[in-house]
């Protein structure tokens, strides 16, 4: 056991953020130390600064015991620094294997690629972590999911001797979340050191040795994940004990029926998948990745065509063709990707909570009331405690977690009576989730039909009133919400596939 | 709430940013080095009849800057301003003066005609899903065909429509303050701008237009309907380029049909000098105003300092690039 | 320099080589009378209200008189009007103004060159056949008085000539030599082309010379690769105005105005055909130019 | 292995987008389309001679949108790659006529010329963060402007350079089979759309300028020095353009230093037609060569048909405007 990484009193400041203040953290090699913290805590600031992209304002960076000022992403790399980004970073027009290999393309004279080399090295990790993917395949076409899988092996391909992982689980699902910690498992025997970031708590017990809390950019404290109860990190976390009650499913047999949706219909990712969903209802939706689910949200909302298939809102049918008739309609879906379909990020809080309501903050000349767009903004981030200097920041420059609330809250002001959300909890701490697990209740309770698709199995438990899963584009059955189902009942109706086909990406 | 007191910190700062004030402040800056310089290399220079001289050189490419600011905030790109200029003040001719129509019908007219321009530039763009560089350099070489068609490559003057050159060359500023005779042009100018700086920061078609340039699925995605904005843009841009045909063809007493070709890249430049980003999402008109001017002023300048022609180019050129340089360098440092 | 009288000279154009010619005079006569020149022309002959700036800057730099060739005449006359209010003499040239400002205008009659370049192709292709026009401009004034002194003419004198294409090609030499082929494409039987100024001509040129073609060429202006094409025969020979002269003569007639001397009302600087036969007469090559 | 089935068919579909071959077949057929029309329409269009006038009058318009490609699909633009071309062509003429050096060492003068111009665009590009569109259409007016002052506002005749119009206006090709008489000019404009597809295609720069187009914070996150790969891309882009000053000066045999406004735009468009896409990341050269000769044949072909030069500038911008529209169609139904 050598220290790999020795971090004292780090210092970062952006403008009007004080986001660390003088923040330690060590590594050890062949540890995986966990840092724990809420939405805005400095986590991933305090990576970035560790693998060379943020500059520290103060404090001390020792790596393999010598002092360093790191210079640029290059310089970590040379150290043995990997990271895997929060954000996903990857080069959409390119193709799995040159973005895996970006910078350290296989040669031949002159600079000419060695293409051939390129696909069968990344086919090779691709091996080792039981991905089935074509390094040939266009970054573009996948699934965030198996984009995040493309991120992880970029990672590996640098055979660091730390790697930073920055949420690296929040798009994947059980299976593929196993198989990263058989990696992880595997790295550690290696002697590698890795700094592990997830709001996920059952995850730790399982993979983290250490865990290192940090609050308001503050560091709290660090812990053996061993002997430490989960609650108690999470009150280090979020200063406060975090309700976890269960669901307690309401009687709706009066209610009435809000969205009907029957027969649709787009080649094999949405098969024949009809449901409804009543007033006060919340129906989740479990599933593989690659089930189809966001395809199904999407084509009710209107932002994909779909071949066939009738929408029934309170009886009614409705012709959706874009979004904007589903919004009309009273359908609200929130989009499981927020940076390309959530957010515009280079604008502030405030537009963005209004973006789906200006019409309703408009005078009837169309004059925006400023005032009203800028308090609507504050109550949000109250009510979602939103982290961040003021509801005129962008939110480009908000921590992802904060980002995903800001989405959140923009579904929540434009008030539909059917709100979809696709993974509304990705990316955000326990103490948010408890947050909006109570919201979502809340809205039921108001009377609003709710959608729920999630890749977490507790968060589906936890809030469904009804479950609907899917499996390759099929609804394979709806199970009643509440105690009586199982987490088996739910994986054997997600995998209950046609002979001889296999989701794509799933990792057997 | 110890964010309490950065918050409020942040958040004027974070105004001056998103208003893009401190790009204005050093756009700001290059303009008044510009007018400093020139007044000490020249005595000529700094005399109230050469300010006006220059402000009215800045009207016309001015208007068409403010209309460019429009749609590249959206993201897009317009190559067609200057010839649709053009085809503005044309159909004005038309219609004053080879139909005799008052002159009320022809300035709608000229407007009009701009207006639809834009829609059907707005319609290749946003239901064909055409680039807006290919739409717009379409719509360029129509245009420029169309006026030389519809004018049979003749100027038309308006010599009978009295009044007709009042629109840019009047002065209703002097009759109040004889002291300054600012043309008319230069008054429509700043109108035009701060009309469209309103709608920009007051209205919701101001707002869409930062959105789409931001993230055009994000706002589909939020129900709204982006083509029908998108549209609206392209048309109000238009409608502002009709006016900008107005001035000129006042200015000129006549429709040039020749005119037009290469004031989109001026337009163009303008802009970005001025602090708008071509990748859209942001952007000021107030930046776009001293963009123009600092154009103006550069290329008057020179001329004062009967600098060689071949020559003005070259200096207009590297001040360009410093300009916006200048301008990076302050955005790195406050960003 | 200060001391020195300023005369600038605002031109339609700049780096045509006919303006570069006109510089030239001035700057010579500018040497000759001890005054100081400076020459300005917008970059195409359409923009006119780059040329009306250009005069404002002029003004603004209280000049003993100025040299004006006006892309439109009617369009500058409110400026000319602040001009002659300033008590600033104005010299028309190339082309005059419809306006009592200019003191005189020392200018050249492009329809009768134009008329003239004409008989030369009639001659040339024995008074009968197609021929096709290759201009610089649509809307400028040189261009259209140049078409329309040959198609006029033509159409006047010549019965069984028949003009069967004219194209534009903004006096640029590759654009010109593109249309040259096509037009030589679309007429096999074409007996000659008329190149309406420098840029056209040379186009012309080099046009015949990659389609191999036998035709016959008259070129307008001078210049260093028409003189060549004329000397080898390629080009049966072409119409001169005086750009020098005119230059000269401008700048000349804006000195005597200072002096208060009187000037003609217009100075006719002339144009002359030449062709192998009579380009090293005297006077012939005084008014060509490279 | 059971994913092997739609991997593959992906993968093939895939590659086919980043060749981008779906949008090289559609350009194709718009351009066949237009071939076959024109020769149903006249007669004189369908003849070798015109066929090879055809791909003489691509050749420089073809070798500018070649270099420019390399630039927009790094998610830049080159307004600058005219006046650079007239540039590099006045270069060749002071070397070879002014200082009388031998041909290689003109020809060698131009392209570095051409190299060294690229490298201050990228410069400013990568290292000071300028706006392409602004450091290009710096660069644009400042080349502009030197034309004129090194060559005195003249222009340079190669005439006591033997055999330096047989650059492009030769024909190696002929001498081989006098059937065909290629010129030189074409070849080259081969050659090095050949060459360049290569580099984009097989080497590591062109990886990077792929990489740049697409998503350059991640590049340089994964340790790439991106500025200097931009700066390199630049450079190769002016070479490429020097070597187009050679081709058009050739033809004129001699350098026109007022040559090359507006030739920015064509090449441009010629890119865009081609499908490679502004906002960068994809492209090809096929489509780019294909583009290119898109605006020849119609200029051409209408030319041949005698159309009023007015009407020609609407029918190319409606065509033009078309052409992407089939394209755009197309790309909906694959992707
Ligand atoms: N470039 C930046 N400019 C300004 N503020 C920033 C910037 N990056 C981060 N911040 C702020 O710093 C704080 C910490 O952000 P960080 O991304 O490290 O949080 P985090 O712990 O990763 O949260 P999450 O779990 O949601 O990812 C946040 O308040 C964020 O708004
Ligand atoms: N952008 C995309 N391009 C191509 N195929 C896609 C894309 N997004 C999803 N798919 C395909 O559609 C199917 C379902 O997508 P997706 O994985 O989003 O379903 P899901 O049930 O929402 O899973 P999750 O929500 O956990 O990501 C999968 O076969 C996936 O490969
Ligand atoms: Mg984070
Ligand atoms: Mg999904």
């Amino acid at each position: 056991m050598t220290t790999l990484v020795d971090m004292q009193g780090i210092e970062k400041r952006f403008p009007g953020v004080h986001a660390l203040k003088s923040v330690n953290f060590e590594l050890e090699s062949s540890e995986v130390h966990a840092l724990m913290g809420e939405n805005g805590a400095g986590k991933s600031t305090l990576m970035k600064i560790l693998s060379g992209i943020y500059k520290k304002d103060g404090g001390s960076l020792r790596v393999f015991g010598e002092e360093w000022e790191l210079d640029g992403p290059r310089a970590a790399q040379d150290l043995g620094i990997g990271i895997i980004h929060q954000e996903l970073s990857l080069m959409n027009e390119l193709t799995v294997a040159q973005n895996v290999f970006i910078g350290r393309e296989p040669r031949k004279m002159f600079g000419r690629l060695d293409e051939a080399a390129l696909n069968r090295d990344t086919a090779k990790i691709f091996k080792s972590m039981n991905l089935m993917l074509d390094p040939r395949t266009v970054v573009g076409e996948l699934t965030i999911a198996k984009q995040q899988m493309v991120e992880i092996a970029k990672a590996l391909s640098y055979k660091s001797r730390i790697l930073i992982m920055d949420e690296p689980t929040a798009a994947l699902n059980d299976a593929e979340i196993a198989e990263l910690f058989e990696i992880i498992r595997q790295l550690k025997s290696d002697g590698v050191g890795i700094i592990y970031i997830s709001h996920k708590m059952d995850e730790l017990k399982q993979i983290a040795d250490r865990v290192t809390v940090m609050r308001d950019g503050a560091y709290v404290g660090t812990v053996q994940a061993a002997d430490t109860e989960v609650s108690q990190i999470i009150a280090m976390m979020v200063g406060r004990e975090v309700s976890n009650e269960t669901v307690e499913v309401p009687d709706l047999s009066e209610a009435e029926v809000v969205l009907e949706v029957t027969n649709f219909n787009r080649g094999r990712e949405i098969q024949d998948v009809s449901f409804s969903v009543k007033k006060g209802e919340i129906l989740g939706f479990a599933g593989l990745m690659g089930a189809g689910r966001t395809e199904v949200a999407r084509a009710i909302f209107g932002a994909d065509p779909r071949e066939s298939g009738e929408v029934r809102v309170h009886g009614t049918p409705c012709a959706i063709s874009k979004p904007a008739d589903a919004v009309r309609a009273g359908i609200g879906y929130l989009s499981e990707d927020r940076k390309h379909f959530g957010l515009a990020t280079g604008m502030d809080v405030s537009t963005n909570v209004a973006l789906a309501s200006l019409d309703r903050l408009t005078s009837p000349v169309g004059v925006l009331r400023e005032d009203e767009i800028r308090s609507t903004a504050q109550e949000y981030i109250q009510k979602l405690g939103i982290r961040t200097p003021s509801e005129r920041q962008e939110v480009r420059l908000l921590s992802g977690g904060n980002q995903q609330k800001v989405v959140i809250a923009k579904w929540l002001y434009r008030d539909c009576d059917i709100l979809i959300f696709d993974e509304p909890t990705r990316g955000i701490d326990v103490g948010a989730k408890a947050e909006i697990y109570k919201l979502l209740k809340k809205l039921a309770s108001e009377g609003r039909a709710i959608i729920v698709i999630s890749s977490e199995l507790p968060e589906i438990m936890r809030l469904s009133h009804r479950i609907a899963v899917m499996c390759e584009g099929r609804l394979t059955g709806i199970l009643p919400g509440g105690e009586e189902t199982t987490q088996e009942d739910i994986m054997h109706l997600a995998t209950l596939r046609k002979p001889a086909m296999q989701p794509g990406g799933q990792i057997q | 709430m110890t964010m309490a007191s950065p918050t409020t910190r942040q958040s004027v700062f974070s105004k001056l940013v998103d208003t893009g004030a401190h790009q204005k402040l050093l756009a700001f800056a290059s303009l008044i080095i510009l007018l400093i310089g020139f007044s000490i290399a020249s005595p000529n220079f700094m005399q109230t009849s050469n300010m006006i001289a220059i402000l009215q050189a800045t009207s016309v490419n001015g208007v068409l800057a403010v209309a460019a600011t429009l749609v590249i905030i959206t993201g897009g790109i317009d190559l067609s301003v200057g010839t649709m200029m053009t085809f503005c003040a044309v159909i004005a001719g038309v219609v004053l003066t080879n139909l005799g129509l008052p002159l009320p019908v022809g300035v709608f007219a000229a407007i009009a005609a701009g207006a639809f321009c834009g829609l059907c530039s707005g319609t290749f763009v946003a239901k064909m899903k055409i680039p807006p560089f290919i739409a717009t350099l379409g719509m360029m070489l129509i245009l420029k065909g169309l006026s030389l068609v519809i004018s049979g490559t003749r100027p038309i003057y308006f010599n009978d429509t009295p009044g007709f050159d009042a629109i840019s060359l009047g002065s209703v500023i002097g009759d109040v303050f004889p002291a300054l005779p600012i043309p008319n042009g230069v008054l429509i100018l700043f109108l035009v701008a701060g009309g469209t700086a309103w709608i920009l920061n007051r209205t919701v078609l101001g707002r869409y237009c930062f959105a789409l340039g931001s993230n055009e699925e994000a706002v589909r995605l939020s129900g709204v309907n982006t083509d029908r904005w998108k549209i609206a843009i392209y048309a109000l841009a238009g409608s502002i380029v009709g006016i900008g045909g107005l001035v000129i063809a006042s200015r000129l007493n006549s429709a040039q049909p020749a005119l037009g070709l290469g004031y989109e890249l001026e337009a163009i430049a303008a802009v970005v000098i001025g602090g708008t980003s071509l990748s859209g999402g942001r952007g000021t008109i107030v930046g776009t105003l001293i963009g123009a001017l600092i154009m103006a002023v550069l290329t008057n300048g020179l001329r004062i300092l009967s600098v060689a022609q071949e020559w003005q180019t070259v200096v207009t050129g590297t001040i360009i690039i410093l300009a916006v340089y200048a301008d990076m360098v302050r955005r790195r440092k406050t960003a | 320099a200060a001391d020195k009288p300023y005369v600038p000279l605002i031109s339609k154009g700049f780096s045509h080589q006919f303006w570069q010619a006109v510089k030239i005079g001035a700057e010579n006569a500018g040497e000759e009378f001890n005054v100081e020149i400076t020459f300005e022309g917008p970059d195409n002959e359409g923009q006119v209200d780059r040329q009306i700036d250009m005069l404002a800057a002029a003004l603004a730099k209280k000049p003993a008189a100025i040299g004006f060739a006006a892309v439109d005449s009617q369009a500058s006359i409110p400026m000319l009007r602040k001009i002659d209010e300033a008590g600033i003499p104005v010299i028309a040239f190339d082309s005059g103004v419809a306006s009592k400002i200019p003191v005189t205008t020392t200018t050249t009659d492009n329809i009768a060159a134009a008329a003239l370049a004409a008989d030369k192709m009639a001659e040339a292709i024995g008074g009968a056949g197609k021929v096709a026009v290759i201009s610089h401009d649509q809307t400028s004034r040189t261009g259209i008085d140049r078409v329309d002194g040959f198609v006029n003419r033509i159409a006047e004198k010549y019965p069984d000539i028949n003009v069967v294409s004219v194209q534009y090609g903004g006096g640029d030499h590759l654009i010109s030599t593109e249309i040259t082929k096509s037009i030589l494409t679309a007429n096999p039987d074409l007996k000659g082309i008329f190149g309406a100024n420098e840029g056209s001509a040379i186009g012309v040129v080099n046009g015949v010379k990659e389609a191999g073609a036998d035709i016959v060429i008259i070129g307008f202006d001078s210049g260093a690769a028409q003189k060549e094409a004329v000397r080898s025969g390629l080009m049966a020979g072409a119409i001169t105005q005086n750009p020098v002269g005119i230059g000269y003569e401008t700048v000349k007639a804006a000195v005597m105005t200072m002096n208060g001397e009187t000037v003609p009302p217009v100075i006719d600087t002339g144009f002359y055909y030449y062709d192998a036969s009579n380009m090293d007469d005297p006077e012939i090559a005084a008014v060509l130019y490279d």
